[in-house]
């Protein structure tokens, strides 16, 4: 095991290995996104309650499921980076802040968006609404801080911390809003669909979700690579990179 | 005094390393100080000399390559005075944060009367100058007895008495078989031995 | 296929707003978050070029400068 | 001479950060000043029946104290970082996890504490009905001491920037939400005829996780900013 994780603290090693990954990863994302999009609005029946504006769940769930999957990426990568130390897990928790937040945006948005036509209104205190709208400035706080610290090293590490603590708050927070929710909630409000959904609604959910993870894996190991170079500028391993991408 | 008689280090460096911005202060510095010594560490301006006093009382935990081993309990004197500007001298020396033992009043009267604060006990510390600041810290030189002092730039803003009394100190310290580190571009005027560190030219002696 | 045509692919019976909107703000927003750190990646390859290539032309005054 | 006991230790920096509020009056005075002021702001924005102001009652007298209280817990580290203080603190022998608790301490003292004391005051003002008072004052009690640990933290990681202040809200905000939600439920449940120890119990419960956790948290991010 050993081995492999000196493999993961070594740079060039992971620059490499991330751009091998991504040469073949990046297409079959892209072939799956589209073929999942376009199976889900074009193929699928209409919803029976819902009609047709239940076709945005192909990218709510996804993008929700992978935005909060992502901050626990996050904070381990905190974690390992705090414990033992490792650099490369610094660049990776600092990859995924952006990207961990661009995917909450995008669940919020289609949220709201998907509410209008279905409950009559852009924006409801819903827990899970709510609670996405906390994990997008839980995001958007660990990238205002790396930007806040002039030291890098710092800043990765202040993040690390804070990601941490966010990490211990989410279900507090989750099921804090939750109950808050259920003591104030009005008209019954629910999420239709998730219970009884019809496989042939099912499977293009499932490959929009597996296209969202591998997207985020994406992501998060091109924005690795960047803060990689930017990192590593001075060592030799850059430089010799610099003749061979430049001059090409 | 020597370093062969002094027996075991009380603080190791062991190959330290330290970039900053691309440009490397000190590479592959390894050194231990004996119980005894008086180290001053040299350089120009940048050369990494507060960098690595930071990194010998464990100020810094990253950013530098090498391992520090510290065998005993030590005294940090940076560029700040950490003296709150709210409480008295008395007070300052009586609730310092750096985890001393409480020291008695008379005691502290007498360290603070022996750096020339004698009446300056009990007024606010905001009506002291920058020179009584670092007299009050002086005084937690005379009450500490943590046998390693880490001092950076002691002597700035010290008028020539104060020097005086800082290098008899020095030397008292040394005698008593403590230890002193030191950044400075002084020369100072001791009876002792004084090994230099230069950072810039990377020479032990 | 579900639909009809393609105007029924837009109308969606009346929620053709709604999900061409959702997808589109996706379909940007993933768009930048791809495309950002690629950018980044060759405007920072460039810089890093350029300065070798001023630091290969002039080592003596980047000399001076770094001290 | 050894060093003194943790406990010990602990006790001194609590005289200490004590002594320094009683030196500095308005700095105990301006949050519970800020807390007036805010809370006289409402009945302007809301309209002064008194049937309104008693509903909403429960939650600006929660918001106004959260929002007084993240104002001054920038300053938690603030002043000791800027003079070499926190520094000495870190070279302390005894462990930094019960200093920070100390300092924590003495900042729910001057804050917290008064806040609740003094909050009867402004809920009559408010015309909250009069057994919601106790829950009030009990929720800010155990409230504002997981907003100081909270706060703590946000001070702790930002207290190496000069532009912290703005950022601390954005970094701790989101943590406080658990914190007004039972807060402001203690009240209205208490209000309304209903018991309020369950949501105070949940508020002592995650106080509790606090007190084990923040400090490790504020420990760590005063390392970092000391060492950034």
């Amino acid at each position: 095991m050993w081995p492999i994780f000196h493999k993961f603290g070594s740079p060039p090693w992971l620059y490499s290995i991330s751009g091998a990954i991504l040469r073949w990863l990046l297409p079959i994302t892209l072939i799956a996104l589209i073929t999942g999009a376009i199976w889900g609005l074009l193929f699928t029946p209409a919803e029976n309650v819902q009609g047709n504006s239940y076709r945005i769940i192909y990218i709510h769930v996804p993008a929700a499921v992978v935005a909060l999957a992502g901050y626990y990426v996050m904070a381990l990568a905190g974690a390992v980076s705090l414990i033992w130390r490792m650099k490369m897990a610094d660049v990776a928790m600092k990859a995924a802040a952006p990207v961990g937040a661009a995917f909450t945006f995008i669940a919020l948005f289609t949220g709201a968006v998907w509410g209008k036509p279905t409950w009559g209104t852009w924006w409801v205190w819903d827990a899970r609404i709510t609670s996405m709208l906390v994990l997008l400035f839980l995001y958007l706080g660990v990238v205002a801080l790396y930007e806040a610290f002039d030291n890098k090293e710092a800043a990765g590490k202040a993040c690390a911390v804070l990601s941490l603590v966010g990490m211990v708050n989410i279900p507090i927070i989750y099921k804090s809003v939750d109950w808050w929710y259920s003591l104030h909630q009005g008209a019954s409000i629910k999420f239709t669909g998730e219970t009884s959904i019809h496989s042939s609604m099912l499977y293009p959910l499932l490959l929009m979700i597996a296209a969202f993870y591998a997207l985020f894996t994406c992501c998060l190991l091109l924005n690795m690579r960047a803060e990689l170079l930017q990192r590593e500028q001075r060592t030799q391993w850059v430089r010799k990179l610099i003749d061979k991408e430049v001059v090409n | 005094m020597s370093a062969d008689s002094a027996g075991a280090p009380v603080l190791a460096a062991r190959s330290l390393c330290l970039e900053r911005g691309g440009r490397e202060l000190f590479h592959d510095l390894s050194f231990d100080i004996c119980a005894g010594q008086l180290w001053q560490i040299e350089g120009a301006n940048g050369a990494g000399k507060t960098s690595l006093l930071r990194i010998l009382c464990g100020l810094s935990r990253y950013g530098f390559d090498g391992q520090v081993e510290r065998h005993v309990p030590l005294l940090y004197l940076g560029h700040q005075s950490a003296l709150k500007a709210l409480l008295t001298p008395r007070e300052n020396l009586a609730f310092h944060v750096s985890g001393d033992s409480r020291y008695e009043d008379e005691k502290i009267e007498s360290a603070l009367s022996r750096v020339g604060l004698y009446g300056y006990e009990d007024v606010a510390s905001h009506t002291l100058s920058a020179g009584q600041h670092r007299r009050v810290n002086l005084a937690r030189l005379l009450l500490s007895d943590a046998p390693l002092w880490l001092l950076d730039e002691p002597f700035t803003a010290i008028d020539k008495a104060g020097v005086e009394e800082l290098e008899a100190l020095l030397v008292s310290q040394v005698a008593a078989g403590g230890s002193v580190v030191m950044t400075s571009h002084q020369t100072l005027n001791v009876d002792c031995d004084v090994r230099f560190l230069n950072l810039t030219t990377g020479l032990v002696a | 296929m579900y639909f009809d045509s393609l105007q029924a692919v837009l109308h969606m019976d009346g929620h053709g707003f709604y999900v061409w909107a959702a997808y589109a703000v996706t379909l940007v927003t993933l768009t930048a978050t791809v495309i950002a750190p690629v950018l980044r990646r060759r405007r920072f390859l460039r810089q890093l070029a350029a300065q070798l290539k001023r630091a290969q032309g002039a080592t003596a005054a980047s000399a001076r400068r770094i001290n | 001479m050894t060093a003194p006991g943790a406990g010990q230790f602990c006790m001194r920096l609590l005289r200490r950060q004590l002594l320094l509020a009683v030196r500095r009056p308005l700095e105990i005075g301006n949050p519970l000043l800020f807390f007036a002021m805010v809370v006289s702001l409402f009945p302007l924005g809301l309209g002064p029946s008194p049937q309104t102001l008693a509903d909403f009652a429960p939650g600006v007298l929660w918001i106004t104290a959260l929002l007084s209280n993240l104002l001054t817990s920038d300053a938690v580290f603030r002043s000791d970082f800027d003079d070499g203080s926190l520094e000495q603190l870190l070279l302390a022998p005894q462990p930094l996890y019960l200093s920070v608790l100390a300092y924590i301490g003495a900042h729910w003292i001057t804050t917290g504490l008064l806040l609740a004391i003094v909050s009867p005051v402004f809920a009559l003002m408010l015309n909250l009905p009069g057994q919601g008072i106790a829950a009030l004052m009990a929720s800010l009690l155990i409230g504002t001491a997981l907003l100081s640990l909270i706060g703590g933290i946000g001070a702790a990681l930002t207290v190496g920037l000069k532009r912290g202040g703005m950022l601390i809200s954005l970094l701790i905000l989101p943590l406080y939400m658990p914190v007004l939600i039972f807060g402001t439920a203690a009240v209205q449940a208490a209000v309304t005829g209903f018991p309020a120890g369950p949501y105070l119990a949940i508020l002592g419960a995650m106080l509790c996780l606090a007190i084990a956790l923040a400090p490790v948290a504020m420990a760590a991010g005063l390392r970092i900013s000391i060492d950034a």
